[in-house]
C-alpha cells in the first residue's frame, strides 16, 4: 500500500475525509495503562447490577422482606406516596432546605478557604477551629445551635451550612495550596494584583479541589435532612423518614433510602458532569 | 428535693394565683403535636382565639428539654420520666396537665417484646437473659421497673444498651442479639406480624405506663402572663383529649392517615390499644406513682432524690381534668 | 511487531514503515500522508517548521496517539525508547528512580548511575527534577534513553536546552549508544548542524507530508567534504524557507 | 560597593559564609502573593484564641454554665477522670476500635480506587454503588448493620469501616484519576508493568489526594464512635458521652467534645505531617 | 526602584544593577559573587554551560528567591517582564487569556490578538496550552511578554524550542520591541549566533561568576564586519570550553 495521490488543497482535511476515514488504520498496539476511553450511561452498571441483586434476593427469598422490603414493595409505595403528592412536597421542602444549606455552605467554606489558603495569618486562625469543628460530632453541636438559633428554619439551613462548609473549605484550601508554585511566580512577574491572582490564578487552580467538596458537599446537604428534619419539621423527606421510623413502615423508610440513594447519585453525577465542564483544560488520567 | 445541679428551684409559693384573663400580645410556644391536629380537626382551636397560640412540632423528652433550654418552647408533651431527667439535668420544670388510661394495665403503651426460641411466657423469665436497655429513654425506665416487678436486680439479667431509635429493637430481637426489648405502639403489631410464625412474641408487663403530661419551664410559669395562656391552654387540652375520646372515625382520618400517614388498619390498632382516657382532675393519686417511679430511678441510676410533688405546678390541677369532662357532658363542639 | 500491514515485503526488512499517515486535530489536518521507512540501526533526523507535525509524528510511532483522528499504516519494532520534547521526569521520584524507570535488569541502578554521570550529573542522583536546572533536566531525559537498549529510539528535540559544549557531549553519548546497539533513530531538531553531524539520512516535513529527504554521507557529516557540508546545510535552511544568511 | 575578593575555590561555599551571610542583602521586593513561609506553632493560635474566648464568655456570665460548663470545670473533671483513671481506659478502648475501623477503611478504600481508578468496568460497577453508600445517611444503616453483623465489636469496627472507606476512596480515586496524562504516556514508553505503573506512577500520584482523604477518615473515624458507642458498649468516649447525656453531666459531655476537638486537632495535624513528609517532592503554593 | 544600595552613583544611571551577588541551594554553592549593570536600553545575552547559574540569576532579578539562601545588592526596575524557560502558560486559560493576563490597559485584548498573529497563531487564541506544540507554546510565552512594555525584560531561552526560520522571525518582533519602548534586556540563550545577531554585550558565566564580557558592535553583529564576526564567534565558544570545531 504506497502512499495514495492526495490533492494539494483538500477541500476535506484528510482525516475527517469519509473516503481515507474508512482507510486502513493500524497503529501500534501497546499496552495502554489508563483506563481507556469513558463511556456514557457505564455508570448505570453499578446502581442497575445493585438493583437487579436486590430483586433476585428478594424474588428468590434470599432476602426476607421483613429486613428489606421488596423492590417492587418500594415501587408500589412510591406510586402511593406519589399520587396523594406527599412525596414530591416532602421532597420539594427538603430540596429548598438542602440548597439553601449548600449555598451558604460554600460560600463560606470557599470564603474561609480563600482566607485561610492566602495568609499565614488566616490559616492561624481559621484552620485549627474548622479542624476542631469538624472533629466534633454533629449531634453533639444540636443543642448549641438549637440554644443560639431556636427550632426554626434558620437552625435547620445553619445546620447544614456548618455540615457542607467543611468539606467545601477542606478541599477548596488543599486545592489551592496545591497549585503549582510555578504560576504563582507567573502571576507575581506580570504584576498581577490580589484579586486578579485570586481569579486568574486561585480560583482556576483550586476548581479540581472544590470539585471535589462540592460532591462531598451536596450529597451532605442531602443527608443532613436526616437530622434536621427530626427537629420541629412537619415535612421534608428526612420527617417522613422519621415518621415512618416511629411507626414501623419498613416499606417507606426503604423508600426513602432509595431516595436519598437516587439523590444522590444525581446531584453526584450532576457535579461531575460541571466538572468535566469546567475542567475541560485538564489532561489527566481521567480522559 | 433539689439536687446538685439543679440550682435553685423555684418553690411553688412563688407562683402568682393563675389571671383569669390572658394579656394582650402573649405568645406562647407550643410543642405538642398531635393535639395541635385534634384542636384543629374538632374547631376548639378558636378557643385559643386571642391567645398567640404557635405550634411546633416537637415532643418528647430529649427535643422539648433542649428546646426549653433554647427558650424556644413554653410547654411540651412528655411521658413522665422526661420531668424527672431534666430536673436532674438542673432545669427545672413543672408539669401542668396529665392524661391517662383507663384500664391501663390492660392498656399499656409498651410490650416486652420477646425473641423467637428465648422461651420467655413469664417476666421471672427474664433472669439471665439479655435485655435491650436505652438508659435515657423512657423503654430504660420502664425495663428497670419490669425487673423490680419480676423481683430481680440489675446483676441478674444481661442490660445490653441499645437506643430503641426505629425498629433497632425489632431487629435486634429477630436476630437475636437480645433476648427481650420493650416494644411501643405499632411495632408491637409489626413485630408479631413479622416473626411470630418464627415463634416470636410478646408479653404484658401489667404496670401502668400510661402517664402522658404536658410540662413547661418554671421560669415560664414564674410569668404571670405566660402561665394565664398555658392555662387557657391546658383546658383546650382537655377539651381536645375528649374530642378525640368522642370522635375516633374523624381521629383515625383526620389524624393518624392524613396527619401521619398510616394504614386505617394501623390507625385503628393504636386506637383501640389506647382505650378510654382519664384525665383527672386530682393529681394525687398520679403523683405518688410518680414518685415510685422517681425512687427506682434514683436507686438504679444512682441519681438523687426528688419529691415528685415538686415537679407539678399545683395551679393548673383542676383545669384540664375539669375540661374534659365538662367537654364529655356537654358534648364537644 | 505490532502491525504486518500486506504486500509489501520491504516492510520486513524495516524497522519502522508509516504508509499514507493521517492525523488531525478536530478540524484541523496535520499529517496528511506520510509515508516514512526507516531501516535498522538507521538514523533518521526529522527537520520542519514549528508546528507542522513533527511530534504529531513521533507519537503516533510511540503508540501514543490512540484517540486522535487519523488513519494510516504503521509498523515499528517492539522496545521503543521516547524523548519526549518536555524532558517529563516525574516529579515525585529521584532522579536515579526515574532513570530506572521500567528497567528490569538487576543492574540498572549501577547502569543509571553511570548513564547520569556521563551526561555530567553524578552526585545528583537523589536530586528531586524540580531542583535541577532546565538543561539538568533535558539530560535526565537522556540519560533514561540511554539506559535503555531500544530496538527504535524516538527523540523529539533532545538538545534544545544545552549549551554548546554539552551539546558536543551529548552527540558524542548518542553516537556511542547508536554504535552500540544500532538502534533506528527519529530524532527531531531544529538545529540543522545538529542533523547533519548525527544523522544518516535527514527528513523535512512540512505541511503535513514529507517534503524532501537528503542523505548526509560520512564525509559531508564530518565536514571532510567542506564543501558538500556547507551545500547541504545552504540546502536544508533552503528547505525551511530560510534564504540568504549567513548561519 | 564592589566586588569583594573571594578566593577561587572557597573553603566554605559563599552563601554559607558567615562572613558574607552577614554582608548586605537587598533584594526586589516584588508583592508575595503566596501565603509565605510556614511558621512553626501558628497553627496553635486559632484553638488558643477559641479557648481564650470560652474562657472569656464563661468568666464574665455572658456563657450559661448549664449550656456550656466552664473550661476550669471542664479541666478539673479532666482532672477527676483521669485520677480514677476512666478516662485513659475508654480513650484507650475507643483508639482501638477507631484504629481497627480506620485501618480496614483505609485498605478498603484504596482498593476500590485503585480498581475502579484504572478500570472502566471496575468504575462502571464500583462507582455508583459507592456514591450511593455515601449518599443514604449512616444512622439508617445501623438496623441492618445489627442484623447482619450483630452488636458485638465486628459490626462497631464494620461501621467505622463503612463510613472510613468512603472518603479514602473517593479523594485516591479523583487524586489518581487527576493524574497528568503526560506521565501516563511515559509509563506506556517505558513498558512499565501494570504493577510497576500503579506502584511508580498511580499511588504517588495519587498519594496527595490519599493524604486528603485520610484527613476525612481520621476524624471520622472518630466522630463514628459516638454512634457506634451507643450500641452494646459499656466503655469509650462515645460511651462515656452518651451516659453523660443520659444522666445530664453537662461537663463531662463537654469534656467529651474537648477530647473529640483535640483528638482530631492531633490527628489532622500527624496527618499532615505525614503528609509533608511524603510529598516533599511538591512545589506548591503551600510552600 | 526596589532598592537604592548607597555609595555608587553609577547605580542610578543603570536600569539593572547586581553587586556581590551570591546564591546557592543547600550545600551547593550557586552564583558566587556576580557583578552586573544594564544600562537602559541595552540588550546583553548570558552564555554559559547549562546548571552554570543563568536561571539563578534571573529569577534573583525577577525578585522570585524569597527563600534561597545568599546576599547582595540587587537593583532592577519596577517593570519587569519574565520569558520563564519553561513557557509557563496557565493551563486552564486560553491562549489569549494567557497573553492578556495581567494587562489592565482596554485595548489589552486586541493588542495581544496583534501579538499572537505576530508570532504567527493568528486563530488559535481560543485553545487551550495543552493542544499547542512545544514551539506555539514558546511562541505564546513570546507573545506575553511583546505585549507587555517593560522597562527589564528577562528572556530564558526564549527560542530553543523554534526553528530556524520561526526564530529568525522570532528574532526581528524582538528587536522591534527592543527599538520602541528601549527596555533593558537580559537574554539567555545558548545559540553563540544568536547572542551575536541581538545583544549589544554578551556575557559568559561560569563558576558563579561572570567570566568575560565581550562587546558587539553593530558591523560584528550584522556581519558586515565577516571577520570581527567570525573572530567573536570562535572567542564566545572557547569561552564555553568549545575549541575547533566548525561551527
Ligand atoms: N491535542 C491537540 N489538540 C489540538 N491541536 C493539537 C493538539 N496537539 C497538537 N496540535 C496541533 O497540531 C499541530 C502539530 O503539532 P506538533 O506538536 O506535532 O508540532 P511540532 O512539529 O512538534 O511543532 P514544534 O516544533 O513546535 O514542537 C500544531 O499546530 C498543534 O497546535
Ligand atoms: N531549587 C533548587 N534546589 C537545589 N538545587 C537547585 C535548585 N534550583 C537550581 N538548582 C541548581 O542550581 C544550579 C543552577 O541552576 P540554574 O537553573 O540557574 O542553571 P542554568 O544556568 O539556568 O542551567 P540551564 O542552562 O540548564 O537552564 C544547577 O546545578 C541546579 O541543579
Ligand atoms: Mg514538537
Ligand atoms: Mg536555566
Amino acid at each position: 500500500m504506497s502512499a495514495a495521490p492526495v490533492l494539494e488543497r483538500p477541500a476535506v482535511e484528510p482525516h475527517l475525509d469519509p473516503a481515507l476515514a474508512a482507510g486502513e488504520d493500524v497503529r501500534p498496539t501497546g499496552r495502554r495503562l489508563g483506563p481507556g476511553r469513558r463511556r456514557r450511561l457505564a455508570w448505570l452498571l453499578g446502581p442497575a447490577a445493585l438493583l437487579a441483586l436486590w430483586t433476585l434476593a428478594s424474588a428468590t427469598g434470599l432476602l426476607d422482606p421483613r429486613i428489606l422490603s421488596e423492590p417492587w414493595t418500594v415501587v408500589a409505595t412510591a406510586g402511593e406516596l406519589l399520587a396523594d403528592g406527599r412525596l414530591q412536597e416532602n421532597l420539594a421542602i427538603s430540596a429548598q432546605r438542602a440548597g439553601l444549606g449548600l449555598f451558604f455552605g460554600i460560600v463560606v467554606g470557599a470564603l474561609l478557604a480563600l482566607v485561610s489558603g492566602l495568609s499565614r495569618v488566616g490559616e492561624a486562625l481559621i484552620d485549627g477551629p474548622v479542624q476542631i469543628k469538624r472533629a466534633i460530632p454533629g449531634l453533639a453541636l444540636i443543642p448549641l445551635l438549637i440554644l443560639w438559633f431556636g427550632i426554626d428554619e434558620t437552625m435547620k439551613v445553619l445546620t447544614i451550612t456548618l455540615g457542607v462548609f467543611v468539606p467545601i473549605y477542606l478541599q477548596t484550601h488543599a486545592g489551592l495550596r496545591g497549585i503549582d508554585l510555578r504560576y504563582v511566580e507567573l502571576a507575581q512577574t506580570v504584576g498581577l494584583s490580589r484579586t486578579a491572582f485570586i481569579r486568574k490564578v486561585v480560583l482556576p487552580g483550586a476548581m479540581p479541589g472544590f470539585f471535589l467538596g462540592l460532591r462531598f458537599a451536596v450529597t451532605g446537604a442531602w443527608v443532613s435532612l436526616v437530622v434536621v428534619e427530626q427537629i420541629n419539621a412537619t415535612s421534608g423527606i428526612g420527617y417522613m423518614m422519621e415518621l415512618a421510623r416511629t411507626y414501623g413502615q419498613t416499606n417507606i423508610i426503604v423508600l426513602g433510602l432509595a431516595v436519598y440513594g437516587i439523590l444522590g447519585l444525581l446531584s453526584d453525577g450532576a457535579v461531575r458532569f460541571l466538572e468535566r465542564k469546567a475542567l475541560s483544560w485538564q489532561r489527566t488520567l481521567a480522559g | 428535693g433539689g439536687t446538685a445541679t439543679a440550682g435553685n428551684p423555684t418553690s411553688q409559693a412563688s407562683f402568682a394565683p393563675l389571671a383569669t384573663s390572658v394579656p394582650a400580645g402573649t405568645t406562647i410556644t407550643v410543642g405538642d403535636p398531635s393535639i395541635r391536629v385534634a384542636l384543629e380537626l374538632s374547631g376548639l382551636i378558636k378557643d385559643l382565639d386571642g391567645t398567640n397560640v404557635k405550634f411546633a412540632n416537637i415532643s418528647g423528652g430529649p427535643q422539648t428539654t433542649e428546646a426549653f433550654r433554647a427558650n424556644a418552647l413554653d410547654v411540651g408533651s412528655v411521658a413522665d420520666i422526661p420531668p424527672i431527667h431534666a430536673t436532674w439535668t438542673g432545669l427545672d420544670v413543672r408539669i401542668i396537665a396529665s392524661a391517662y388510661r383507663q384500664d391501663a394495665v390492660n392498656h399499656p403503651l409498651y410490650e416486652l417484646g420477646v425473641a423467637p426460641g428465648s422461651g420467655i411466657t413469664k417476666l421471672e423469665d427474664l433472669r439471665g437473659k439479655k435485655l435491650a436497655y436505652s438508659p435515657g429513654q423512657a423503654q430504660g425506665a420502664l425495663v428497670l421497673r419490669i425487673l423490680e416487678k419480676a423481683g430481680l436486680a440489675q446483676d441478674d439479667v444481661k442490660l445490653i444498651e441499645l437506643p430503641s431509635t426505629g425498629d433497632a429493637y425489632s431487629s435486634a430481637l429477630s436476630s437475636k442479639q437480645v433476648d427481650a426489648a420493650p416494644l411501643g405502639g405499632v411495632q408491637i403489631k409489626r413485630y408479631l406480624a413479622k416473626y411470630k410464625a418464627d415463634g416470636a412474641t410478646t408479653l404484658r408487663h401489667g404496670l401502668r405506663d400510661d402517664p402522658g403530661h404536658l410540662y413547661s419551664p418554671a421560669k415560664v410559669l414564674a410569668d404571670p402572663a405566660k402561665a394565664a395562656a398555658l392555662a387557657k391552654y391546658a383546658e383546650a387540652w382537655g377539651k381536645a383529649q375528649r374530642w378525640i375520646e368522642d370522635h375516633p372515625k374523624e381521629w383515625l382520618e383526620g389524624y393518624y392517615i392524613k396527619d401521619q400517614g398510616l394504614s386505617a388498619e394501623d390507625g385503628q390498632y393504636l386506637i383501640d390499644a389506647a382505650g378510654k382516657r382519664d384525665v383527672p382532675t386530682t393529681w394525687t393519686e398520679a403523683i405518688e406513682r410518680h414518685q415510685q417511679t422517681i425512687d427506682l430511678l434514683a436507686r438504679e441510676q444512682k441519681k438523687p432524690q426528688l419529691k415528685a410533688a415538686d415537679l407539678y405546678d399545683t395551679r393548673f390541677e383542676a383545669i384540664a381534668g375539669t375540661a374534659f369532662a365538662a367537654a364529655g357532658k356537654g358534648g364537644a363542639a | 511487531m505490532a502491525a504486518h500491514p500486506g504486500g509489501l515485503t520491504a516492510v520486513a526488512t524495516n524497522a519502522v514503515s508509516v504508509r499514507n499517515l493521517i492525523r488531525g486535530f478536530g478540524p484541523k489536518g496535520v499529517l496528511n500522508g506520510v509515508d516514512l521507512d526507516i531501516a535498522p540501526g538507521e538514523f533518521v533526523a526529522l527537520l520542519g517548521p514549528s508546528g507542522c507535525g513533527k511530534s504529531t509524528l513521533l507519537r503516533a510511532l510511540a503508540g501514543l496517539d490512540h484517540d486522535v483522528k487519523g488513519s494510516g499504516v504503521i509498523t515499528v519494532p517492539d522496545r521503543v525508547s521516547v524523548v519526549f520534547q518536555d524532558s517529563r521526569l516525574l516529579p515525585w521520584d529521584s532522579v536515579l528512580g526515574n532513570v530506572t524507570l521500567g528497567l528490569r535488569e538487576h543492574d540498572a541502578e549501577s547502569r543509571a548511575r553511570n548513564a547520569l554521570a556521563e551526561v555530567g550529573l553524578a552526585g545528583r542522583e537523589k536530586s528531586w527534577p524540580h531542583e535541577l536546572s532546565g538543561g539538568e533536566q533535558q539530560r535526565v531525559a537522556l540519560a533514561r534513553s540511554l539506559v535503555r537498549e531500544p530496538q527504535l529510539l524516538l527523540a523529539d528535540e533532545p538538545f534544545g536546552a544545552l549549551d554548546a559544549l554539552t551539546r558536543i557531549k551529548m552527540h558524542g553519548l548518542l553516537q556511542d549508544l547508536v554504535a552500540l546497539h544500532r538502534p533506528a533513530v527519529l530524532l527531531v531538531t531544529h538545529d540543522v548542524d545538529e542533523a547533519i553531524a548525527l544523522a544518516d539520512r535527514i527528513v523535512v516535513l512540512d505541511h503535513g507530508r514529507v517534503a524532501t529527504v537528503r542523505t548526509v554521507t560520512p564525509d559531508v557529516s564530518t565536514a571532510v567534504d567542506a564543501a558538500g557540508h556547507e551545500a547541504l546545510r545552504r540546502d536544508l535552511l533552503a528547505d525551511l524557507g530560510v534564504v540568504g544568511t549567513s548561519h
